[in-house]
């Protein structure tokens, strides 16, 4: 029988390095901290029993440093490493290394990642496995002529995409004919420059999708089961910034079959681990196998929430080889779970990310309320990484009362020191597309004016604003006249004695 | 104890008239204010006004004078106005047609790229500096026309927050 | 139609002032705060919609004054009233006061409440619905052959208890013949003093008893549900200090049996609102009814995260008039909950309260854990209330999951400026005799001294702690020294500028 | 730097060698220590050593030198030995056995009720004082046979925590 792992490497920082050390915790395993100099005084290297610098703050110089990690896994005696999400968490050849230094990597096999690291690849796994794809190319596209052809197939709109892709790059949106060519030599270009490989793909475009994404559980032993969806479509700038499940447009009948398409999309990479398949979605319930992500997802909490199960502790056990514990029929969804991603920024402009020192925090606590962060009072926010501060989620026993308790979560949620995007969020909460469910990812940009307005206060709000202001500096200047009155007081006392000590000096 | 503040467009004159423990008298252009109000914890008030709590947070700003304040529903930033304060606002009026059009950075980053220097003319629009914080490159574009008059940073640099980078005139 | 409630006053102070507020907030409802002197920086007071100053610190002179109260009531527009636990939460005539003003009580009838505060009549009301009470008297004991006569037929140990009775006082336990005059002249007297009634009963005496009780809910139409039992027999001096539900005692068979009872308890008095039932369990099953709670527990959070269920939402839905929305096929027990108690006590010094400051606090956050506090950074517990600083209550799929989930949430929580309980909640975790779930009422006494153990740390930790403490007094010292030298820069400067001037003077 | 300091019963010498930012040598007892350590808020710091992280966190004491340090899993009362302390320590050591008797209050409450007076003769075990705090009486008893010697508060006061209220000799 395998050695069960005791000790876990976290290749991470911030709120997931945290969440992840928590379930560690709590399976009585020890947990290891990496940090960038950035980082030293980040809660994860505070939270872990062990904690060990791997160098400059720039990622490329520490959390990406495959052989730094590995070394200190190996020094600090780790049975295990966790990737968290970002950094190395789909990186195949991290996976592969691992392997190689006789470290458990706590996620798929290589060749899972790089099967659905490719696009072009995944596509046609899952084609052959029969999953749903957007309709369009299969091979990447070596031809004008083969080009033209594929887009009168499949007709206008398409989106031209880089296989190798990612957030954005070597993507061109084509809307009329005469864009056609011009399109596909920029997205050519751009995906060399990029990702270093020009191979592109053309897929129809979906206007005004929904995101779904279904989480799924697989072992090591070909059993694989999915914990239903989550709706993803509140984007900004293709960044998710509030999930919810279940999504207000299911049916039971639609989750049971992508629910099935995801397992069996999981199945046909033989993936072990968590894993989540996206889906994009049209107003008619029409969905297809947009990518799958092989790592945990930022938003796994509201699956935790409402399926009952700890996904990270799931993914420690299928790494120990563990045969799931449970199969598709005992798993429920029960209630509504919602989460708002807290970003440092500024909200009022262009969303610009917001770093500094949290002078002041109050989270949020009560019934139905779980806050994931990692920042205190004091503590400095990098300028290195992601601006997430924190992640708040809300459960309910109806969609009603789960979006009544986040507005209330936010209302009591403070932070100053750092602008954040709470108010925002509470604007979202409080916005009639959002609270009837009608919504898709052009949510924010149909939204945006309301969601920027300034939130109304009479006019006593004001006032006392400026009272509070103007008590707090007539306090300030007070302390600074007494504190110079006794100095004075002082001073003066020093020259009578001085004047008395020199009196007998001359004496 | 009497002082200007300024919100917005608006300064409002306000007037200490009475203070008894946590029990205060204020005046706020005339309107008078009777409030219970306590600091309970660093730069966090609580203020009772006619029975309703309020909760209010101050943050220092870049100078002792100046106050982020947030309300639950609302921040404000508010300046004290005193004698100093107005002879510094007289003197410094004549410039402030230059303040407007220099970049300044709103948050601390590391400079990328600088695509101007001193004696370039600018037009409206155009980017001059790329500024990079929280895996996220910014642009920064001139507002008006004009002639760049210094570059304080360089490529490569931290800079902290409010800092101006470019000035133009 | 019933006008729906809007604004409710909340005549508490503390975690649960607070706990009543965020539901409020949550239905849209407006909250009004009372508080003494000493509460003025209380979290209820800066979370409350409204505040009102309802007089000095001790209770008798604020929180328990009706006319006041009532008074706030009017004078806010509040058109209810939730009294929390303690204070006026089971007095029958503030109950009574509240409907003459024509303000709605959260809460049972004053009949109900007087019906189950008198301890003689509410074994009579049991009885007569068939609910098993303790065996016993149902009667007023009035003379010394009457009790002698009793308790022959009962059979020693035997209680003899106050009527009007509560917090242990007029209250004897008698195991030998020749101590049951003695006692019961004892008892009346002090029942005497204590309540002015010197009423009493007698009851067997139950050795090693579990503390089980059972959560109803009953609408104004006749409907009444339970929501499963509590365990709580970890208790110090009557006081619990860690509750759970599932009972690890219970069996289904037994649950279903004691809740319909329960519910048949809550029937027999007209109840209506939340109401909690109490056992006393033997080790082979056999239970009793021992009294009704006719209020919100403190321990209520566990029921709402494994029932799903917010009970003081209910509360207000069943105080609104509407019909309960769901019936007791609808309600099921999911995973497993503890609820901790944190006090402000020192644990090494015979549990006494320890008000102060808090200096420092970082509150447990994450998966299944929810907290429920008051307390924030700069502020000062009174020493007027109840030591008790915060609710911690953890959620796992299973009792072993959920004790490894409460183990770590403890580790994680820190406070510093007061001393409290964590430590000792910690090791209660740890007992074997808990990890089991093998315990009863004399739980704490029976491990008191594993309870109170050192933790174990290596010498590395004493040496930190050291260093700790030694870095900290020299950078203080150094910033002493600091201010010393330049003071004496300064000083030097203005003796040398006075020698000038003096000179000057001198010419 | 070279300090003592006390905690239970052990006097140990600490002495910093080395510290360049928040990397420190420092000897406790000749025992070398490499370690980074770093405040991360008031009164909390992060120590690192041989890769164990350790949070630390310090609450001063009734003095300047003394000190409540937690570490995880315990908590240590900790005095900074100086010259001005030993020499305190010696003219006190007189008295120390009245200090033993004396009755403090570990905690802020209320005097409920004072049964004794100065020259009382006092047994083992006799409840002097009935304090409350929090709905809880709590009666201090002597611990020692004695005499009286000086009552500090009176029925009704309020008082702080660590304050002697009766003097017993």
């Amino acid at each position: 029988m395998q050695k069960m792992i005791k000790k876990v490497l976290v290749a991470n920082r911030g709120e997931i390095a945290v969440r992840i050390m928590r379930s560690c915790r709590e399976m009585g395993i020890q947990s290891v901290a990496v940090f960038s100099e950035a980082d030293r005084t980040s809660m994860h290297v505070r939270y872990a029993d062990e904690a060990y610098y791997i160098g400059p703050s720039p990622s490329a110089e520490s959390y990406l440093k495959m052989d730094k990690i590995i070394e200190v896994a190996k020094l600090s005696g780790a049975d295990a490493i966790h990737p968290g999400y970002g950094f190395l968490s789909e990186n195949a050849k991290f996976s592969a290394r691992c392997g190689e230094a006789g470290i458990i990597f706590i996620g798929p096999s290589p060749f899972a990642i790089s099967t659905m690291g490719d696009k072009i690849t995944a596509r046609k796994t899952m084609i052959a496995a029969g999953v749903p794809v957007v309709p369009g190319t299969t091979e990447k596209v070596t031809s004008d002529e083969f080009a033209l052809k594929t887009i009168k197939e499949v007709g206008l709109p398409v989106m031209i995409k880089a296989s190798a892709g990612g957030g954005g790059k070597g993507m061109r949106l084509i809307r009329e004919e005469k864009d056609i060519l011009p399109a596909l030599r920029g997205a050519k270009s751009e995906a060399m420059t990029a990702f270093g490989d020009d191979a592109v793909y053309i897929e129809k475009y979906i206007d005004s999708p929904h995101h779904i994404e279904f989480q799924i559980l697989a072992d090591k032993h070909g059993n694989a089961v999915h914990l239903f969806e989550r709706e993803c479509s509140v984007q900004r700038r293709h960044q998710k910034v509030v999930e919810e499940t279940p999504s207000p447009i299911m049916t039971p009948k639609v989750r049971a079959e992508m629910g099935a398409y995801a397992v069996a999309a999981a199945k046909a990479v033989n993936y072990d681990g968590a894993g989540t398949i996206e889906f994009i979605v049209d107003d008619n319930l029409n969905y297809y196998f947009l990518e799958m992500n092989t790592r945990l997802q930022v938003e796994h909490p509201i699956t935790e929430r409402v399926v009952g199960v700890d996904i990270v502790k799931e993914q420690i056990n299928i790494a120990n080889g563990k045969v799931l514990s449970f199969v598709q029929e005992n798993l429920k969804q029960s209630g509504h779970a919602i989460e708002c991603r807290i970003y440092a920024e500024d909200t009022d402009n262009n969303f610009m990310p917001n770093p500094g020192t949290i002078k002041h925090i109050q989270e949020p606590l009560g019934l139905g309320v779980r806050h994931d962060g990692y920042v205190y009072e004091g503590y400095t926010i990098p300028i290195y990484y992601d601006p997430m501060i924190s992640k708040l989620i809300v459960w309910g026993q109806t969609r009603g009362e789960a979006i009544a308790r986040m507005r209330r979560a936010l209302y009591e949620y403070k932070i100053t020191g750092v602008k954040t995007s709470i108010k925002f969020l509470e604007r979202i909460m409080e916005s009639p597309d959002f609270c009837i469910g009608n919504y898709n990812t052009h949510f924010i940009e149909n939204n945006l004016e309301r969601l920027l307005a300034d939130s109304e206060c009479d006019l006593n709000c004001e006032d006392i604003a400026l009272i509070s202001a103007f008590i707090e500096y007539s306090d300030k200047l007070d302390k600074v006249k007494q504190t110079v009155s006794m100095a004075t007081l002082r001073h003066g006392a020093d020259w009578k004695a001085r004047g008395r000590r020199s009196g007998v000096n001359r004496l | 104890m009497k002082l200007d503040l300024k919100v917005k467009d608006r300064t409002a004159a306000l007037e200490l008239i009475k203070k008894e423990g946590n029990i205060l008298k204020v005046s706020v252009d005339g309107k008078i204010y009777d409030l219970d109000m306590i600091k309970v914890a660093q730069g966090i008030y609580s203020v009772i006004y006619n029975g309703k709590s309020y909760n209010v947070e101050m943050v220092p700003g870049n100078s002792t004078k100046h106050y982020l304040v947030n309300t639950f529903y609302r921040s404000y930033q508010i300046e004290i106005i005193d004698a100093e304060s107005k002879y510094m606002k007289n003197r410094k009026s004549g410039d402030s047609h230059l303040g407007e059009n220099s970049i300044s950075t709103p948050m601390p980053g590391k400079v990328v790229k600088i695509l101007v220097k001193p004696g370039d003319e600018v037009e409206a629009g155009q980017t001059v500096i790329i500024v990079s914080a929280m895996k996220m490159e910014s642009e920064f574009k001139v507002r008006k026309p004009g002639k760049v008059k210094a570059v304080h940073v360089k490529e490569g640099d931290l800079v902290e927050g409010n800092k101006v980078m470019i000035e133009i005139e």
